[in-house]
């Protein structure tokens, strides 16, 4: 990536592969995190056939994969080509951990705010630059146990994203595998979240105050926040499990467990709401970790392409922080039907109407930084605008859930699956998307191919939706979340029709993506070259030469003025850059 | 440019009013109270929902406070002997520095052994294992894992020991800094086993 | 906290004064555990002199006594908020249903 | 558009493929119903979706669904308007340059604040006292209440009745036998005599029933879609929720917490019956099963 590394005497291992520059890691981790977002949408591709078509034979699939892995995970996995039910389960499951946890925060976090940040600040690198690449080295570290573990006796972790006990504690080894991964996988996210808020409070450059960061590093700040103080309980959840699996204690098993009409021979004592309850209280937080870096980001590219100011800059940032904040008081509204009192639900609902309020607020202040803007649709852009009615749509759908009356009908039903994917998928991956068009020619010195863009954007933004507005549909219509074949309900099988909808659209989307592939690959050797500011944009990375050389700028930036300067009136150019002195 | 040169490694920062290292190990301290935290949240809806008469007292616990006792002692000693090998660095005595940092490992050593040979091992093969009850799932976990520390900890004072002391000859602030981060991180393991000897010895 | 030398030696002088005192409160807990004064008492007070000695190890040893950063007191504030609550809620949830709710065994 | 025009090959090719899928999808459409039992009700019917509700409590969940739906749709399709007005209005072309002065809108603000108004009545004016009543407020005794211990296992539901003396016996994990006393009745307890266990939830028309939820060996979701009831069936922990069916026929309860690999065919039939059905179940049902009852004696 970077070809200005001449005289710096590394090999290729320190240049490329240990590299300490948080540029390299940057790109190492969005690389990995892409190559794990594809892999988890390819295990859900393979499950929506089931869903489809239940009982049929995985066409291609069906064949190739069992010769594949042999005759042996053939017959348990694939026998005739049909997916098993542990095999969906583990793919479920697995789909959920890998796109969260090894696909969407590396990727955003990792990659766009390892890559992008430091670059904003003005910083040469992050502030502890060998912690930076342990960061990335144990991610790939519990990535690469998370992969291992389809190829544990009995397959991959089954017991959904969530590993609620006691299942996942009688369940086969690959649960076991999943904790040490997830061990991993925290470890790692608190390295970074260290890094990043050190980073971000001592290497900015000079008369860059906070109120003159930008916004995605403002959210970078706060979704660090939630990640080193929200991740470590679910780790110490992850290490009781471990003890519940491997040494047999009994935290989260309660007495007289009777399995398949045999009485277990635990000591008992142990509570399955604890894990709930250690687990949700990262897992809602980290649904912030996962929604503010892609806020960050569109508000980037929004305040660009629209060439002006961002409306309310400073509500946003307080509203991010309150964000923040409320996200840790939330998190037992995902625990509504586990026998909750008036009282105590009615507390977590007022919390979760509360957080409501700021996610609308970064919204309104966006959709009013269009008005009277100049807007420019480019591909990035495109995919940022798609953010914001596709994120409302999330957040909107949260209400029916986040009120326990109406929960009783959506709680585990597919209304649940539509909603945080509405959220995560066409929003946070929508804004990953839209990163990567806007910050490829930084990265690589080359423009990404806007009529290959635009295709990919038209194909993607369509059939998501026929992805996952059938689900709404199917969660009033009461089909319950995680079932292998629906048609055996009578509500199930009405609405089987929006099911197999459902599968083509993930199959399009699927399609969608090879322009996007095609895109990537083709425009880092063949991509139009472009100067270090190709979008005309303010902050303070596009002052650096693309690719940055490392120590990233030929001198020390020196800030001016806030960050989305457009359209001053009385300048001959449309922007004014941080780094410009009024001179 | 290269990490040797990035601001703030040893000077306090203007605004923050530290230098990177100590921000950044108070940071990580925090994530470690969060941790310990899961554990003492896991410890306390337990015994609180334990029923009447299941948890055990502390003769069936058979946890010897005189053995946890003389340990919370070692590990206060401990404590001091890492912020006077600190305070002896800022007094530019580096020889006594390292002495004080070598007592610090051995009673953490002495800490780790006792723990070993007084408490698990005959534990262990009378049949008090962490499968035998939920308390002694909750006393093995917290212990294991505060034992864990412990023996992190040892192996970065051996680290600025043995290797790591060369930084003080070209950068002594830069070595004292670090035993400063060094030392916080210690005292927080002290900090966690002033709840743990309580907890898990007294309040049965 | 950069203090010259004879700063220093006074410091050394207050954490030999601290250990002592943590000396002092670790013999207090194990006297005060051995006298009965009821379950919730006993515990109350072991807790009470255990974050006596972990405030004195904090404010001494990790110098927060000393400590004027922000970010860091900001940072222990959050902690603790979040410490309490993860401690506390969870407890809370299942209040307002039938004490029967939760059982240890079958019967 | 222009951009549009531009793409209409693949635009073309895009549906060709969807058409070839479509074929599938209409062939599908008539998927073979696997139970043999006929199940009253609609489902999934246009534009609701939801199944019908046959409970007396439904209607207030209902209620508030609709109420909270059509107020999502009002504020997201206004919201679109703007939305889009402002992207063809604002576009970029020559002659246009955007405005560096920020407006100064009062309106989002008290759409603000309307908005959140709005969630705290639906919070504290619906969801809590519906919360309150349906999950919390049980029946009391005067209202002859039904009462069934719901016990799920992998993968089936058990549904404990306490016979015709209204007691149930005592249980305990020993006494399991998967096949003679999935319940693990104690034999010994006289009042556990005339209990059954059926694997059909059984319920008279018109009166209030209170289930005691628990599980033997995960969680499971005890979830009943045309009755509005979801409870978690949590080992360890014994939670009542109660119901009123209103209407008569064969209903579906189904699972709806992840509890394993055949998660998805943990469903069980639910009768509503006139009471004088019920109540010759019952006497059916209290009589055997001979096996287990006598065997102990």
């Amino acid at each position: 990536m970077s070809d200005h590394d001449q005289g710096h005497h590394h090999g290729f291992l320190r240049t490329y592969v240990f590299s300490t520059d948080h540029k390299v890691i940057g790109v190492q981790y969005a690389v990995t995190a892409l190559v794990f977002l594809f892999f988890g949408f390819c295990l859900m591709m393979m499950m929506r056939w089931q869903l489809a078509y239940p009982g049929h034979a995985i066409p291609v699939l069906g064949d190739l994969l069992p010769k594949l892995f042999g005759k042996d995970w053939g017959e348990t996995n694939m026998a005739g080509g049909v997916m098993s039910p542990d095999l969906y389960n583990s793919f479920g499951a697995m789909h959920g951990t890998i796109m969260i946890f090894l696909g969407v925060v590396p990727l955003i976090v990792g990659g766009f705010g390892n890559y992008v940040m430091p670059l904003q600040i003005g910083a040469p690198d992050m502030s502890f630059p060998k912690l930076n690449m342990a960061s990335y080295w144990v991610y790939f570290t519990g990535g690469v146990v998370m992969l291992a573990s389809f190829f544990a006796p009995g397959g991959a972790a089954s017991s959904g994203w969530t590993s609620y006990a006691p299942l996942s504690v009688t369940a086969t080894q690959g649960q076991t595998w999943w904790l040490v991964g997830m061990v991993l996988l925290i470890t790692s996210s608190l390295l970074g979240s260290v890094n990043f808020i050190v980073t971000i409070l001592h290497l900015r450059a000079k008369g860059m105050t906070m109120f003159r960061l930008p916004f995605f590093v403002w959210a970078q700040f706060v979704t660090s926040f939630l990640l080193l103080l929200a991740f470590p309980p679910l780790e110490a959840a992850g290490v009781l499990q471990l003890m519940d699996r491997v040494a047999g204690t009994s935290f989260f098993m309660p007495q007289g467990l009777v399995v398949s009409g045999v009485v277990q021979d635990y000591a008992g004592g142990g509570s399955p709401l604890l894990w709930q309850h250690l687990f949700w209280f990262l897992a809602h937080p980290e649904v912030y970790v996962l929604i503010l870096p892609a806020f960050g980001i569109i508000t980037e590219i929004i305040a660009n392409n629209t060439r002006k100011p961002l409306w309310g800059y400073r509500t946003m940032v307080y509203s991010v922080i309150f964000l923040g904040f409320t996200s840790f008081l939330v998190w037992a509204h995902h625990m509504f039907m586990t026998g909750m009192g008036t009282s105590i639900s009615a507390f977590f609902a007022t919390t979760t109407m509360i957080i409501s309020i700021p996610s609308v607020i970064l919204l309104t202040c966006l959709l009013i930084t269009l008005y009277r803007g100049s807007i420019r649709f480019n591909t990035a852009m495109l995919f940022a605008l798609s953010f914001l009615p596709m994120f409302a749509i999330g957040g909107l759908t949260g209400l029916p859930l986040g009120l326990p009356a109406s929960d009783i009908a959506l709680h585990d039903t597919y209304y649940v699956i539509g909603h945080f994917h509405y959220v995560v998928a066409p929003g946070t991956i929508f804004a990953a998307f839209a990163g990567v068009y806007f910050w490829f020619p930084k990265v690589t010195g080359r423009r990404m191919s806007e009529k290959l863009g635009k295709l990919h954007w038209f194909f993607s933004f369509i059939a998501i939706n026929v992805v996952f507005m059938p689900m709404f549909f199917q969660g009033l219509a009461g089909v319950s979340r995680r079932l292998y074949d629906q048609t055996l309900y009578s509500w199930g099988d009405a609405m089987q029709g929006w099911t197999i909808t459902s599968s083509w659209g993930a199959w399009a989307l699927g399609a969608a993506q090879i322009f996007f592939i095609v895109n990537f690959f083709s425009s880092i050797k063949l991509g139009k070259r472009v100067t270090e500011n190709p979008w005309d944009a303010t902050t303070l990375e596009w002052s650096a030469p693309s690719p940055p050389p490392h120590g990233n700028f030929a001198s020390v930036p020196t800030v001016h003025r806030e960050p989305y300067e457009y359209s001053v009136p009385g300048m001959s150019t449309d922007f004014f850059p941080q780094n410009v002195s009024e001179a | 440019m290269s990490a040797g040169v990035l601001p703030y490694t040893v000077e306090t920062h203007p605004v923050t009013g530290v230098y990177s290292g100590k921000l950044g190990t108070w940071l990580f301290l925090a994530s470690e109270v969060m941790l310990f935290g899961g554990l003492f949240s896991a410890y306390v809806l337990l015994r609180v929902g334990a029923p009447e008469g299941t948890w055990p007292t502390r003769e069936e616990a058979e946890l010897s406070w005189k053995i946890g006792g003389f340990n919370t002692l070692t590990l206060i000693i401990s404590s001091v002997t890492m912020v006077m090998a600190w305070a002896s660095l800022k007094m530019h005595n580096f020889a006594k520095a390292r002495i004080y940092l070598i007592i610090t490992v051995l009673l953490a050593l002495l800490f780790i052994t006792l723990k070993l040979s007084l408490e698990y091992y005959p534990h262990w093969h009378e049949g008090l294992k962490p499968s035998t009850s939920v308390f002694f799932a909750c006393y093995y976990t917290m212990t294991g894992l505060h034992a864990l520390h412990i023996l992190g900890g040892v192996v970065v004072m051996l680290y600025f020991i043995g290797p790591g002391a060369s930084l003080w000859k070209t950068d002594p602030e830069h070595y004292t800094n670090r035993i400063e981060c060094t030392g916080l991180y210690w005292h927080f393991v002290d900090l966690v086993w002033i709840f743990l000897f309580p907890v898990l010895y007294l309040m049965n | 906290m950069s203090g010259s030398h004879a700063d220093m030696s006074k410091h050394v002088k207050m954490y030999l004064g601290v250990l002592s005192a943590l000396f002092v409160c670790t013999i207090l807990t194990v006297y005060a555990s051995t006298v009965n004064m009821g379950h919730a008492t006993n515990m109350t007070v072991a807790l009470l002199i255990a974050a006596f000695k972990a405030s004195l190890v904090a404010m001494i040893f990790m110098h927060l006594k000393w400590e004027g950063s922000k970010i860091i007191w900001i940072t222990l504030a959050l902690c603790a908020l979040f410490f309490s609550l993860l401690l506390f809620l969870p407890m809370l949830t299942t209040t307002g249903l039938p004490a029967s709710t939760v059982y240890s065994s079958w019967g | 558009m222009r951009i549009l025009r531009g793409c209409a090959p693949a635009i073309v090719a895009f549906a060709m493929v969807w058409v070839a899928g479509a074929a599938p999808v209409l062939g599908q459409a008539a998927a073979p119903d696997v139970s043999d039992v006929h199940i009253d009700g609609q489902y999934g019917t246009f534009p609701t979706f939801m199944p019908t509700d046959v409970s007396k409590n439904g209607h207030d969940v209902d209620l508030l669904l609709s109420i909270l739906h059509v107020f999502m749709i009002v504020l997201f399709v206004g919201w679109g308007i703007f939305f889009v007005w402002c992207l063809f209005k604002f576009r970029a072309r020559s002659g246009h340059t955007a405005d560096y002065k920020l407006v100064k809108a009062k309106a989002p603000k008290y759409l603000e604040v309307a908005v959140a108004l709005f969630e705290a009545f639906l919070l504290i004016g619906m969801s809590m006292p519906v919360w309150a009543r349906v999950k919390n407020k049980l029946p009391t005794e005067a209202d002859n209440p039904v009462h069934i211990r719901v016990v799920a296992e992998q993968f089936a539901w058990n549904f404990h009745y306490p016979g015709k003396d209204g007691v149930f016996g005592k249980v305990a994990p020993e006494f399991v036998d998967p096949v003679s006393n999935p319940m693990g009745i104690d034999p010994s307890d006289p009042k556990g005599k005339d209990d059954f266990v059926s694997g059909e939830l059984h319920v008279p028309v018109d009166r209030p029933v209170i289930t005691s939820i628990t599980s033997k060996d995960v969680i499971h979701s005890f979830s009943i879609p045309v009755m509005r009831v979801k409870q978690d069936a949590i080992p360890g922990m014994r939670i009542k929720i109660w119901f009123q069916p209103v209407q008569t026929g064969t209903y579906e309860v189904a699972c709806a917490q992840l509890c394993g690999n055949n998660h998805y065919s943990m469903r069980a039939l639910m009768k509503i019956e006139s009471q004088s059905d019920y109540e010759a179940w019952v006497e059916e049902m209290a009589k055997g099963p001979a096996e287990f009852d006598e065997d102990d004696l």
